[in-house]
């Protein structure tokens, strides 16, 4: 498969919740998911063929929350860029560990960073900052000595 | 027996670095593995929000300070496609041989942490006096040993003196005639192999859904290397072969970086050969907008970079991922089930680096 | 050649002096007390110049251990220094600042600093087996000196179960490793202290086979017996010094002092980069420095052994019987470090194995041997 | 790859490599005693090092634009009373004999080589010294005239390496003439300027980006903030 099958195969499967595909470069695809679907759209990926999460990072657009997902597929050679809003005053998704174990960490990271809940995680605790810390660090309203 | 949870670390002889494996034996075996990491926690990517485009590279040098240079160049390789930069085709080779350089000293690195995590100490000081050679060579080449803060945006910092050619062919010479010799100490001993062989088996399927990359999951089987995968620079243009084996236990990893080091070095010589005249460096905007994802191959697996500008000086958010921070994820799976010393075994052949990790 | 020093002879004849001395300073005011006379003639008794001369011979040995374990520490330093191409330890003299030096004092150095570190009890520790087990350790190398003969004449005790008494004396260690993984309170030394008991207990067995397999074509345990029995020609026309009649035995034995000793390859007691220090972790300043200091006495008296059992002891032409031993058991023991060093560590499981399944079956091999050229030379077409 | 277990495999290859290895550096070892042994073929791959940091006072000319990029910020502009500043390249203000000259505190230093690389003048320079260490932190702030380096050379010409240039906006420029009097490339001409005072036209910097370094120093100074960088 190639990026402009695997969005065929999206958009067949997902008629809502996908939108905003592009390619950036070769062997890139982007495109944005609802917050509600995004779990199974990342199953319906790794059916297809998406074999491993390579990062998820949260982002602070100062209006909401967002998080990126890239999975790598090798067999096919894509990267596929997953977009996902959050609000501000919500900021829950839900986890993606079921789909891939490898994401454990990164949503630990996300959640240490960002305050970001995922939903469904096994473990979701403070990976890199200590356990008692109250702040997210990466939040674009975090002060120093705040 | 009552289990007992056993800390290894932050202050113990098996880490490199300052993490924590925490392990819960029973007896003599593992029952269940957990690694706390955070203690050497930077911020970096917080620092990089408030720096220039330029001032970050030498903040990425600092993330892996093995592999410094890899993280440097994936930096800006990442900044230059979201400037939709294409630099000179010298700055490529130059970075090129930069590259596989760093990739030698950090696999040196891994092997000299190898021999005391088995308990043979000579191997660290055999492997340190040949570090130091390419050490010099990488001096000569970037002007620094360790942080070298090589790569520009948009090319690199200084070419080669005349004299690095013949002092590249008279130091890789001679490194391949000493790496007969770690293999007389290492895997041809079966002291050694001993110790390695059969131990910490990971599969293909787990590596690749735990998000194990570069020269682990190359042990395990999966033909994977991000040169290829997804080339960047001149690495299509050169002529080497990526180190698989089929075992994915300790002593295929070993395998996979010790032949690792010798394509470093085949790939040194040739693209000495083929470098062309011309350039190193051209200019780079200062402030780009767009968002830009991309992938290389670090001497530990895959490091990509996130990078947001928004038209600011310096960019709205960057992200690093770092290969042993998503390794770290599989401990618990690899390390259940095996005796208390084969973790020295299975973490020293993984190739911890807790700079990277812990950002 | 017979001995240089002949520490009996020697010690009852300072002794002798002593007493004279001693004696001759009674005499001297025997005048004015009349009791000062009986005192001079006690001096002059025998029992006193016997035990005074046991004290001076043991005096004379502990010095010699203490001389020989500087050398042969700093011995092991130099020479794995030059092994992974360094340069060893390299000191400056003690009063001209050099930069190039042999480093001879670096170990005394290490002592005094030593001694002068801090002493720290766990809180967790059980406080009196927590001291006394450095002091067990120590002790008990100390002891295996005693029966090791340096020649025919320097032996402090020339016993007849001389072998039987060394191996006790290195025996002992395990126990004391025990007892100090234990009472410090602490999962490392615990750990590190149970590894050393199952390791030793697996390696004391073959050790004394081979002594059993040794002892046997001597036809004594008595070391001096031992020697003089190599002394005999064997038929290949030479000294029949057992590493040859013995092979096996001589590998075992060499395998089984090793793990004895806790050297490189078998060090899983302490395996620093597992366990921190092993048994070791929680035991800091001079007690620290003792057990270093025991293992490398122990070692030494390794060696010694090795050279009793298996290269002819004392003998050899030209050089007197001491200087001969000491080449030897230098020579030997450079040899543990040789191999200690570019080995690396086995794991615990695979020790025991090869303890249990492949040493111990070897040493009943070596035995078998040892009872089938005695059996043989009965008949006269025997080794010896 | 199968176990070649058996007894005398455990060790023999390694053996002969390190009694062949205790041999060779018996003879001698690879390692060098710096600084007692001769070391010339180490001393030869140092070429190009960034070693401990050099400034030619004959370049310099006090822009600041190294204190600007540097990272770790661990340079500052130390102002240093001269006698004469004929002999001087460049001054912020050569009336009241005062020339800025750069300062490092080589405990922060992080060696990047960004100095050197923007300086515009190139009078920064590494040298191949390495033996930086004092025993106070104190000993590690290296002063100006401490980095001082003086040569007759070659006046170069100035080259912009940051690639930006101050820009102004005229609607709220003063006049002030602060931006000219600090410049230190002398790249501003007061020029009459769009808006009136008192019927006299307030005068504007007119810069000359044929000489401007683009280091900021004008807009920072800017009491203003009438001035801004932009990329040219």
């Amino acid at each position: 498969m190639n990026e402009e099958e695997v969005t065929e195969q999206l958009k067949r499967d997902f008629p809502k919740g996908v939108s905003d595909f592009s390619f950036p470069r070769k062997g890139m695809l982007r495109f944005s998911a609802d917050r509600d679907r995004l779990k199974d759209v990342c199953t319906r990926l790794k059916d297809i063929g998406f074999e491993q999460i390579s990062l998820i990072s949260a982002l602070d657009w100062r209006e909401h929350f967002e998080c990126v997902y890239h999975i790598t597929s090798y067999s096919f050679g894509i990267v596929a860029e997953v977009h996902t809003e959050i609000p501000l005053d919500d900021p829950k998704v839900d986890s993606v560990t079921p789909v891939w174990p490898g994401a454990n960490f990164h949503e630990r990271e996300a959640y240490d960073m960002m305050g970001i809940v995922f939903e469904g995680h096994p473990d979701l605790r403070r990976i890199l900052l200590p356990d008692d810390f109250t702040f997210y660090p990466l939040r674009k309203n975090f002060r120093e000595g705040e | 027996m009552t289990k007992l949870w056993i800390n290894m670390g932050p202050q113990h002889p098996m880490t490199h670095g300052l993490w924590n494996l925490r392990i819960l034996v029973d007896g003599e075996t593992i029952v269940d593995a957990e690694p706390v990491l955070g203690y050497l926690h930077r911020g970096v990517e917080k620092l990089c929000e408030r720096r220039t485009y330029n001032q970050i590279i030498p903040l990425a040098d600092r993330l892996c300070y093995v592999s410094s240079l890899c993280f440097a160049h994936a930096y800006c390789l990442t900044v230059e496609e979201m400037m939709d930069l294409e630099i000179p085709e010298r700055a490529k080779y130059l970075r090129v041989i930069a590259l596989e350089l760093q990739r030698v000293t950090s696999h040196m690195t891994w092997l000299m942490a190898i021999g005391p995590d088995v308990g043979l100490i000579t191997l660290l000081l055999y492997c340190l006096r040949e570090r130091e050679y390419f050490l010099d060579l990488l001096q000569l080449q970037t002007g620094a040993r360790m942080n070298q803060n090589y790569p520009r945006i948009g090319g690199v910092s200084q070419d080669i003196p005349s004299n690095f050619e013949h002092k590249a062919i008279k130091i890789i010479d001679k490194f391949k005639v000493r790496v007969k010799d770690y293999h007389k100490v290492t895997n041809e001993s079966s002291a050694f192999l001993k110790r390695m062989q059969g131990v910490g088996t990971l599969s293909v399927e787990d590596a690749i859904a735990y998000g194990v990359t570069g020269p682990n999951i190359r042990g395990s089987g999966a033909k994977l290397d991000m040169r290829e995968h997804d080339p960047y620079e001149v690495y299509d243009e050169l002529d080497w072969e990526i180190q698989v084996r089929d075992e994915g236990d300790s002593l295929a990893r070993f395998h996979v970086r010790m032949g690792e080091m010798q394509e470093s070095c085949k790939i040194i010589l040739q693209a000495l050969k083929k470098m062309p005249d011309g350039p190193i460096n051209v200019k780079a905007p200062l402030r780009p907008e767009g968002q830009t994802f991309r992938r290389t191959e670090d001497s530990r697996g895959e490091v990509s970079y996130y990078v947001v500008g928004n038209g600011g000086e310096s960019p709205y958010r960057l992200k690093v991922r770092s290969p042993i921070f998503c390794t770290m994820n599989v401990l618990p799976k690899l390390l259940t089930g095996v005796n208390v010393a084969d973790v020295l075994a299975i973490m020293g052949s993984i190739d911890v680096c807790i700079g990277e990790t812990d950002k | 050649m017979s001995g240089l020093f002949d520490l009996g002879g020697w010690s009852r004849e300072i002794s002798a002096f002593v007493s004279d001395i001693l004696a001759w300073l009674a005499d001297l005011f025997g005048g004015w007390i009349p009791w000062f006379r009986d005192v001079a003639n006690w001096f002059r008794t025998d029992v006193v110049i016997e035990f005074w001369g046991f004290v001076i011979a043991v005096m004379i040995m502990l010095v010699f251990a203490v001389i020989n374990l500087l050398v042969v520490l700093w011995m092991e330093r130099k020479l794995y220094g030059r092994l992974q191409d360094r340069r060893g330890v390299m000191v400056p003299h003690p009063w001209k600042k050099i930069h190039k030096g042999t480093g001879f004092l670096q170990n005394m150095a290490d002592g005094i600093k030593l001694v002068m570190k801090e002493s720290i009890t766990p809180r967790n520790a059980d406080k009196s087996m927590f001291h006394a087990a450095p002091a067990i350790i120590f002790i008990s190398s100390v002891m295996a000196y005693a029966a090791i003969p340096l020649s025919t004449t320097f032996v402090l005790a020339d016993l007849e179960l001389g072998l039987i008494f060394i191996v006790a004396m290195f025996a002992l260690s395990p126990l004391a490793v025990l007892i100090a993984g234990w009472a410090s309170g602490n999962k490392y030394t615990l750990i590190g202290g149970m590894r050393g008991a199952a390791q030793m207990l697996a390696y004391e067995i073959p050790l004394l086979l081979c002594i059993a397999g040794v002892a046997i074509m001597a036809g004594s345990l008595n070391p001096m017996e031992v020697v003089a029995a190599q002394q005999r020609t064997s038929v290949l026309g030479i000294e029949n010094w057992y590493f040859i009649p013995q092979f096996i035995g001589f590998i075992v034995f060499m395998v089984a002092i090793l793990a004895e000793l806790e050297k490189l390859p078998f060090d899983i007691p302490e395996a620093e980069s597992e366990l921190v220090e092993g048994w070791l972790t929680e035991i800091t300043d001079i007690r620290f420095g003792l057990i270093f200091m025991s293992k490398w006495m122990k070692g030494w008296a390794a060696a010694a052994l090795v050279v009793l059992l298996f290269f002819g002891g004392w003998s050899g032409p030209f050089f007197p019987q001491e200087v001969w031993f000491m080449i030897k058991t230098y020579i030997v023991f450079a040899f543990f470090v040789w191999i200690a060093w570019i080995l690396p560590r086995i794991r615990i499981d695979q020790i025991l194995k090869i303890g249990w399944y492949e040493l111990v079956p070897l040493s009943f091999a070596t035995i078998l041997i040892a009872v089938a050229l005695k059996f043989l030379s009965h008949f006269g077409m025997g080794w010896f | 790859m199968a176990d070649k277990s058996g007894l005398m495999n455990y060790f023999l290859k390694p053996l002969y490599v390190s009694m062949k290895q205790t041999f060779k550096s018996l003879l001698k070892p690879e390692t060098i005693l710096i600084p007692f042994e001769s070391a010339e073929e180490r001393a030869a791959l140092r070429e190009g090092f960034r070693g401990q940091h050099s400034i030619d006072w004959g370049r310099c000319i006090g822009c600041g634009l190294c204190s600007r990029v540097c990272p770790n910020e661990c340079i500052t502009m130390e102002k240093i009373e001269v006698e004469s500043t004929k002999s001087l390249r460049s001054t912020q203000d050569e009336k009241k004999g005062v020339i800025s000259r750069p300062a490092v505190d080589i405990g922060l230093c992080l060696y990047c080589g960004f100095c050197a690389e923007y300086c515009p003048t190139d009078a920064w320079e590494y040298t191949t010294i390495v033996e930086l260490a004092e025993l106070k932190r104190e000993g590690l702030v290296l002063s100006a005239e401490a980095l001082r380096k003086d040569t007759e050379g070659e006046k170069v010409p100035v080259a912009n390496k940051i690639e930006e240039n101050p820009q102004l906006d005229a609607e709220t420029c003063i006049g002030c003439k602060r931006c000219e009097r600090n410049c230190p490339t002398r790249c501003i001409e007061m020029v009459p300027g769009p808006k009136m005072r008192k019927d006299k036209p307030i005068p504007n910097p007119k810069f000359d980006y044929s000489v401007c370094v683009g280091c900021k120093t004008c807009v920072d100074i800017c009491p203003s903030d009438s001035l801004r960088m932009e990329v040219r």
